[in-house]
């Protein structure tokens, strides 16, 4: 969300689930989008149904590639390299959108138009091995739609080029003026149930709710005011930076909620001895996850369905959520235990409704302003929605960028931090399935799931499979600088020779054995976990 | 038996792509539909094979399981009808010791089918044997034919 | 070339022509002619043909043997018939007057008007040249050198040429609609899916005189401008098939076909689909989705194909007989073509004349000509001189017509009228030994098993109707199966969602309306009249008569003719299945049916 | 373009395009349907939204034909309820009469039919489509014995989903829904199927058997999986999720995938957390809340007092409710005074 946020001054998706069907073309790339956002994905069929083009640019040939009518197959880490060569197919050709560009962006100069120069189709093509005919083919779609959308995920933000990636894909939005217009926008798609509201909290070491900054004296005196209590202006600790203070035992304490970071984090033996090596370790879950086996303290909390609250979902839209059924034993809601424990600690937090809390947020952050439980209860509603009679807002940037004008960046095509050798000849790419969710602890506990997708695969394609003598089902270790594991070949075309798929759900053969920890985007510190590199023996 | 399949794609992607037509020809080819001839072509052209299915038991002219070396085909036409089209598939059943409920004998040397009407009304009862038609057909006259490629 | 010739051997290869030998026949013209080398000697020209059905193929096989433009047909010719004709007709000038056609034959042709069948049996449905010099793709070239499409959509509304598939809609309106419709490319279909049980007009057409309907294509795809047309016809046809392929080569490389057809900016080919074997595609939609690839399962209308067909473009879909009239009429005006027939049903019909009458065959007469006359005069009458029972007209969708309106007069109205259809054309004639509850049934059976299974009045319903109609044929029936049937009938053709469904109940209805004391008889007695229906019957054998010679017996298949040599024999009931064999074995009239 | 026609007497103005049925259902006129579904294309199967046009020949069903400029349409008479009762009577004909114990009964469209048009006996009983064995997949209970062709599942198998799992395979009285070659299911187990499927041919097996229709409650919430944010209704049966379903109308149209709609059993399991626990001696150990809050507390001020509060840090989860997430990032900026909070998927 970093890139975004540079960009635009907001990172978010720009648009609503409902405009896709409305787009004209699609452009969804490193998104696996039918598997990991059924819903969104059966919108984007529906927007095919009704005569748009979808371009896909996956290294695997994912399931939406069916209904596509172009799909790319870039090489893993190659994503820049595509979309400037796109981006210089366009300058080249004038597609662009030159009034959007006079009156609503900056930076779109000499420097920038230099970065594209020398990334032409057949440059690209070398790069990414896309056909060039592809690239100028999608090039001109794109910049000729009226209403395009792109979409993405993971696969393009889990690189250590990943805002990189971003500023790319922004660049294009800019330039063919596909922002700030119903069913036309930049669309991340996010992972899990509640990614948006978490970010939009403050969750965050460098910002309040709302993306405030804490940097900024007259917003931090706000909180303070808020929230009656004295306040830190030092910026905190990323995630990745915490566990490498721990194992510095810089970090002594942690409190986990609802996370599993040994499976979900790259190099799983490196966040088992850095959460060890903490004094006190405290996880507030709904299972025994492998986190929390390491925990001092085990606090068992209530799921989705016996509690009330809100979620909100990639959109930006904030919904419902409802206790159905009480939560078993002992266990409580997530809300009960902070505050008793804030209460122990001598910070008092008293609400009398869960809804005191929302209001209370809606005080923190004036987008959420407008919004209260009786409105969310006739439906859900996208922020921003400041007062009370706003409708909320199904599409960003109507008038103009939060920052003032959207901001064209220079990108250079940097390589993936780890490449094949002699000795790591597979790039290893991870992901979801369909039938499983991130690390598996709920998924894995549905004995449906689990016997449709019982065990850990490695997805490896049927050529290469063959020149390694490997038959479909058959044992194989997979060894990376990290670690090894072993698991079950899945033979399948979906890879492109050189290159295998492990899910991460499976905690019997976890693929963040083998991920690489120290491969960080710069900016934001996300790990390159669709990158590294492998080698693979029959056991 | 790959050569066959690859030559039937050809043709498919040069018929404009119908999936008709590509049974039609697999059904030429094979004698019939077989499983893994469905599949394979399923996975070649991203077609579900549940459209395959579909269609094939859709259409009369389709089968799923191996058939005779001899197809003996009686009409039952209404001119036939009238004219006993049903005593002589009934003899034929008999002849060819072809149990109810199946249409091809034991040893898979004949399949006996019916067909609504082959058009040949003025000449009923017509019995076709073989691709080859016979008008104005009798029990024994039937028999005689049958006995001979036996 | 057959006009440069003045010896001309025809001899009728269509479908019962070469089921009769007709093959054999045509070699052993040419071998004999060869061996008396009469092209050499007697300073002639002589070239045999293969023609297409003229109709009488009961008779088959027909031979015209034409010299100096005499013609004489011989009937029911063999290979072995050929050396006898070649030596004393052909060589000495004097016709075999025993193998000549009778009477009959000629009686069977005077009664018809042909426009549709004027060439069939003709030409040389493999040579586009006799077609061509018979007048064949002259009206294309007039159409094209003197009519814009909107004068041609005009001139077929004034003949009042009405869709011969069966619903009998105008075919210029339906033509002026897809041409105002907009969309692009437009499609031309040929429906030559003739799915009726005793049905084979279309069959014949194509066989006899593929290129009439070729032209009548092209001239349509011209007045409702499409590009691009499809012939949809059965496999079960498989020599009007290749015949079609062959003529279809031959229209392309004679410029008919293909881009700038006869030099002017007018582009236009035509693809065969051979369908898969399902009745049901005989309906427009249903035909569509066959040929886009799908199971053939009709959609609701509107949208019409004119507006929404093939591709979801606008579609014309004409069936064989319809296009075949088209040439005729553009060469010989609408007037000529309207002073046939009457006043709403203009022009002339082909029918399959079949069942239980003495000259069965294909037959072109005008429209609302009395049913009289097809019977008793081109057909002959009934067979074995048996009384008339019914006519069934319009196959599985039709009814029937009684004996005692043999006089109605045969056209859309009139027939509609009496509960019955024109249809596609099938007449099949019925006698006493006819059971009109076993009709009805024999009928439903071929619609249920017909159905698509899409709606549930015609997947469920006709499948109920068969039930009530077997077991009343079986010995089953209640008193109130008659009106349930009808109750069923009416609400079925209400409800279902296409033409096959809604008109699925015709044969019940009509025969309920017509035969009530046959289905009472059935209910309440338990009998069959006309002694059909299998359950109903039983065999015994007259012991007076009986001689004891054990035929019947060896043909019994269920050995339930017991019995010693010489002496009366005995049926044992409850093993006999009832599959009359013994009856129609029984030299001495000693098995008694009833 | 709008145009003006007449329902049952009624002078409507609507917008050209529409359906007879979508008017219908917009002006509260009822029609009944089995095939119809306003997210699938039409299909004119069913038979049962016939209405009489003035004018036409013959009824017409309302779901495929569209209105015109003084249409005037009648949704029932004596004829067509007359049509309506004989196509349900058709229907029960091939039907199991086991209501009693079918899972569907009480949601079923085909029952609330029988109960309107009353039929206690059928006059068209006869052969009745009979299958034996069953689907082995672990989540759809296939019984096409109750499947009455609506072709519903079939369309949002292709249309929806794009997955065409299951086709009408045969023809007329033989017509059945089934996966290539009649072998089990096996598809993404989306279960729009299920949501879409109006007798009880196709229901959860993971529900079956859990309660009757009138036991349960229904509780709506969001999908706790994916980002999607997928409107879902929880279906509660003694203090337990027994099934989810999505309401047609909401943000997602009623479309779940299949951890939205099957993977929701995770909660009932036996594995749940139910006490708070204490790490003693290397081995877990019950603790009330007191004990175990009392200590955590204790713990965290020891380490503030001794390391600073930036030696503690947190990590809030994707998973948890937005309150929640406020409340956390409060707690620790707050009550411990540290900016180390983060959450996994930030980026």
């Amino acid at each position: 969300m970093v890139g975004l946020a540079t960009v635009f001054g907001s990172g978010a998706m720009t648009n609503s689930i409902p405009e896709i069907e409305n787009n004209d073309l699609l452009f969804v790339i490193g998104s696996n989008t039918k598997e990991n956002h059924p819903i969104v994905a059966l919108r984007m069929m529906k927007a095919a149904r009704k005569g748009a083009k979808i371009i896909v640019a996956d290294p695997r040939r994912v399931p939406l590639v069916r209904f596509a009518h172009i799909w790319m197959q870039q090489r893993p880490g190659t994503d820049v390299a595509l979309l400037n060569s796109m981006m210089h197919v366009i300058v080249k050709e004038g597609l662009m959108d030159k009034d959007f560009i006079v009156f609503r962006t900056e930076g779109f100069d000499q420097e920038f138009l230099k970065g594209l120069d020398e990334f032409t189709p057949e440059v690209g093509q070398k790069i990414t091995g896309v056909p060039k005919e592809k690239i100028i083919e999608s090039a001109r779609l794109y910049a000729g739609a009226s209403s395009p959308g792109i979409y993405y995920t993971m696969g393009i933000t889990q690189h250590s080029h990943g805002t990189d990636n971003v500023f790319c894909i922004a660049n294009l939005g800019l330039m063919t003026g596909s922002l700030g217009k119903e069913s036309s926008g930049v669309n991340p798609l996010r992972g899990q149930n509640n990614v948006q509201g978490s970010s939009d909290m403050g969750c965050s070491p460098n910002m309040y709710p709302g993306y405030q900054k804490l940097t900024i004296s007259t917003i931090k005196e706000k909180f303070e005011t808020l929230w009656g209590a004295k306040l830190s202006d030092r910026e905190g600790m990323t995630a990745t930076d915490m566990l490498s203070a721990a194992e510095a035992k810089e970090l002594r304490a942690m409190y986990i909620m609802g996370e599993n970071p040994v499976l979900s984090d790259p190099d799983m033996a490196h966040t088992v001895k850095a959460l060890g090596a903490l004094d006190f370790l405290v996880v507030q879950d709904i299972f025994m996850t492998e986190t929390a086996e390491l925990a001092d303290v085990v606090l068992p909390a209530a799921s989705f369905a016996e509690k009330e609250g809100t979620f909100t979902n990639t959109e930006r839209r904030v919904q419902r959520v409802r206790k159905a059924v009480s939560p078993p034993g002992e266990a409580r809601e997530d809300l009960w235990i902070i505050a008793e424990l804030s209460n122990r600690m001598g910070y008092e937090m008293k609400y009398p409704r869960i809804e005191a809390v929302f209001q209370e947020m809606g005080m923190a952050w004036p987008a959420m302003g407008g919004m209260t439980y009786s409105r969310l209860n006739r439906g859900g509603l996208q922020w921003p929605c400041p007062t009370q009679d706003h409708p909320g807002t199904p599409y960003l940037f109507k008038g103009g960028f939060p920052r003032g004008k959207g901001r064209f960046t220079v990108v250079k095509y940097r390589p993936s931090i780890e490449e094949t050798d002699e000795q790591y000849p597979f790039i290893l790419t991870t992901g979801r399935e369909l039938f499983h969710y991130h690390t598996g602890s709920m998924t894995r506990r549905v004995d449906a799931l689990n016997k449709v997708s019982p065990e850990p695969f490695v997805e490896i394609n049927p050529e290469d499979a063959r020149d390694m003598a490997v038959e479909d089902g058959a044992m194989l270790r997979v060894t990376s600088r990290r670690g090894a594991i072993e698991l079950k070949a899945r033979l399948s075309k979906r890879p492109d020779r050189g290159v295998v798929f492990i899910p991460f759900h499976f905690k019997e053969a976890a693929a963040n054995v083998l991920t690489n920890s120290k491969a960080l985007d710069p900016f934001c510190k996300i790990p390159e976990l669709k990158v590294s590199t492998v080698r693979i023996e029959k056991v | 038996m790959q050569d066959i399949r690859e030559k039937i794609l050809e043709a498919y992607h040069e018929n404009e792509g119908n999936v008709i037509s590509l049974l039609q020809d697999i059904e030429e080819s094979f004698g019939y539909l077989p499983q893994d001839a469905i599949d394979w072509f399923s996975e070649q052209l991203d077609i579900p094979p549940s459209r395959f299915y579909g269609i094939a038991t859709f259409y009369a002219q389709f089968h799923l399981k191996p058939r005779g070396e001899n197809i003996i085909t009686a009409c039952c036409g209404t001119a036939c009808h009238v004219k006993g089209s049903e005593r002589l598939i009934n003899s034929l059943m008999r002849e060819l010791h072809i149990p109810s409920g199946e249409d091809t004998s034991e040893d898979k040397k004949f399949t006996v089918e019916k067909v609504n009407c082959v058009g040949a009304c003025s000449i009923a009862p017509v019995v076709i044997i073989n691709k080859e038609v016979h008008g104005k057909m009798t029990a024994d006259r039937l028999m005689k034919e049958i006995r001979k490629i036996k | 070339m057959m006009q440069e010739c003045n010896i001309v051997i025809k001899v009728c290869m269509g479908t019962g022509g070469i089921a009769a030998g007709g093959t054999g026949v045509v070699s052993a013209f040419n071998e004999e002619i060869k061996a008396a080398g009469i092209n050499a000697s007697v300073e002639k020209n002589c070239s045999v043909h293969n023609v297409g059905c003229r109709g009488f193929c009961a008779r088959d096989v027909l031979v015209d043997v034409i010299i100096d433009g005499e013609k004489t047909t011989y009937e029911y010719i063999k290979s072995d018939m050929v050396p006898r004709i070649v030596q004393e007709h052909i060589l000495q000038g004097q016709a075999v007057g025993d193998w000549e056609v009778k009477e009959d034959y000629h009686t069977f042709h005077e009664k018809q008007v042909k426009v549709v069948l004027s060439d069939c049996g003709e030409v040389d449905p493999e040579d586009i040249e006799s077609y061509v010099e018979r007048g064949g793709y002259e009206a294309l070239k007039k159409v094209l050198a003197t009519m814009t499409p909107e004068e041609t959509i005009d001139l077929i509304k004034a003949s009042g040429l009405r869709g011969r598939g069966g619903a009998g809609f105008p075919t210029g309106l339906k033509w002026e609609f897809a041409r105002k419709a907009p969309g692009e490319p437009k499609y031309l279909i040929c429906n030559a899916d003739e799915g009726d049980p005793g049905a084979f007009m279309d069959r014949s057409v194509i066989e006899g005189n593929p290129h009439s309907v070729i032209e009548g294509m092209i001239i349509g795809a011209y007045a409702i401008g499409a590009l691009k047309g499809y012939v949809y016809i059965r496999a079960e046809y498989p020599l009007a098939v290749e015949r079609l392929k062959i003529a279809l080569d031959q229209a392309r490389q004679r410029g008919f076909l293909g881009n700038r057809i006869q030099e002017r900016d007018f582009n236009f080919d035509i693809k065969i689909k051979l369908g898969a074997g399902a009745f049901v595609c005989g309906e427009e939609t249903a035909l569509i989705a066959s040929i886009e690839g799908n199971r053939g399962m009709p959609k609701a209308k509107p949208p019409f194909p004119a507006q929404k067909g093939l591709w979801g473009k606008p579609t014309v879909i004409n069936n064989v007989e319809t296009l075949a009239n088209i040439a005729y009429i553009i060469r010989n005006g609408a007037d000529w073509f309207a002073q046939f027939g009457t006043e709403k049903s203009k022009g002339t019909k082909v029918f399959a004349l079949t069942g239980k009458v003495k000259n069965s065959g294909l037959i072109e007469v005008p429209l609302g000509i009395a049913l009289r006359e097809i019977v008793y005069d081109i057909g002959g009458g009934i067979e074995g001189d048996r009384k008339l029972k019914a006519v069934q007209t319009g196959g599985p969708s039709g009814g029937c017509i009684t004996a005692d309106m043999i006089d109605i007069a045969v056209d859309y109205e009139s027939l509609a009228k009496a509960g019955s259809i024109v249809g596609s054309g099938g007449m099949v004639v019925m006698d006493e030994t006819d059971c009109m509850v076993n009709i009805a049934k024999y009928f439903l059976e071929f619609t249920q098993a017909e159905s698509c299974g899409k709606c549930v009045p015609c997947r469920i319903g006709t499948k109920r109707l068969l039930e009530i109609l077997e077991r009343i044929t079986d010995g089953r029936g209640r008193p109130g199966d008659m009106d349930l049937l009808e109750k069923l009938s009416n609400d079925i053709r209400s409800a279902s969602l296409c033409g096959l469904g809604q008109t699925a109940p015709n044969p019940v209805l009509s025969t309920l309306r017509y035969f009530r004391d046959e289905y009472e008889a059935h209910i309440h007695e338990k009998r069959c009249p006309a002694g059909v229906c299998k359950n109903l019957l039983t065999y015994s054998i007259l012991e007076e008569f009986c001689k004891g010679c054990t035929m019947c017996a060896r043909v019994c298949p269920a050995g339930a003719i017991v019995g010693e040599k010489k002496k009366p024999h005995k049926i044992i009931q409850e093993i006999c299945v009832k599959c009359g064999a013994c009856f129609e074995t029984c030299k001495f009239k000693a098995i008694k049916k009833g | 373009m709008m145009v003006t026609l007449t329902i049952d007497g009624r002078s409507i103005k609507v917008r050209d395009g529409s359906t007879i049925l979508q008017v219908s259902r917009e002006h509260d006129f009822y029609i009944p349907t089995l095939c119809d579904d306003p997210r699938l294309e039409p299909y004119g199967g069913c038979r049962l939204c016939l209405v009489q046009i003035k004018g036409m020949p013959r009824p017409v069903t309302a779901c495929t034909t569209p209105v015109t400029e003084g249409m005037n349409v009648e949704t029932t008479n004596e004829e067509i309820e007359g049509l309506r009762r004989t196509i349900v009577e058709l229907l029960l004909s091939d039907h199991p009469t086991d209501c009693m114990i079918c899972e569907k009964a009480g949601d079923c469209t085909l029952q609330e039919l029988a109960y309107f048009y009353n039929l206690r006996e059928n006059r068209f009983e006869g052969e009745r489509r009979q299958y034996s064995g069953s689907d082995g997949n672990p989540f759809i209970e296939r019984n096409m014995e109750k499947c009455i062709l609506c072709g519903k599942c079939v369309r949002v198998c292709n249309e929806v989903q794009g997955v065409s799992a299951i086709e009408i395979a045969y023809r007329g009285f033989s017509a059945k829904v089934c996966p290539p070659f009649e072998k089990d299911l096996d598809c993404e187990f989306c279960g729009q199927c299920v949501s879409v499927c109006p007798t009880g041919a196709l229901m959860g097996k993971i529900s079956m058997g859990k309660g009757r229709q009138k036991d349960i409650e229904k509780v709506e919430s969001i999908c706790p999986y994916c980002g999607c944010g997928c409107n879902i209704t929880l279906h509660v049966a003694r203090n337990e999720v027994i099934r989810v379903s999505s309401r047609p109308e909401s943000l997602n149209e009623g479309w779940l995938c299949v951890k939205g709609r099957f993977g929701f059993r995770f909660n009932s399991s036996p594995d749940r957390l139910k006490h708070p626990l204490i790490k003693r001696n290397g081995r877990f150990e019950e603790a009330s809340w007191d004990e175990a809050l009392d200590y955590v507390a204790e713990r965290f001020g020891e380490i503030k007092e001794k390391h600073g509060a930036d030696a503690i840090a947190g990590l809030s989860s994707a998973r948890c409710t937005n309150e929640e997430n406020y409340l956390f990032q409060k707690f620790l900026r707050a009550a411990v005074g540290t900016n180390n909070i983060d959450h996994c998927a930030r980026y």
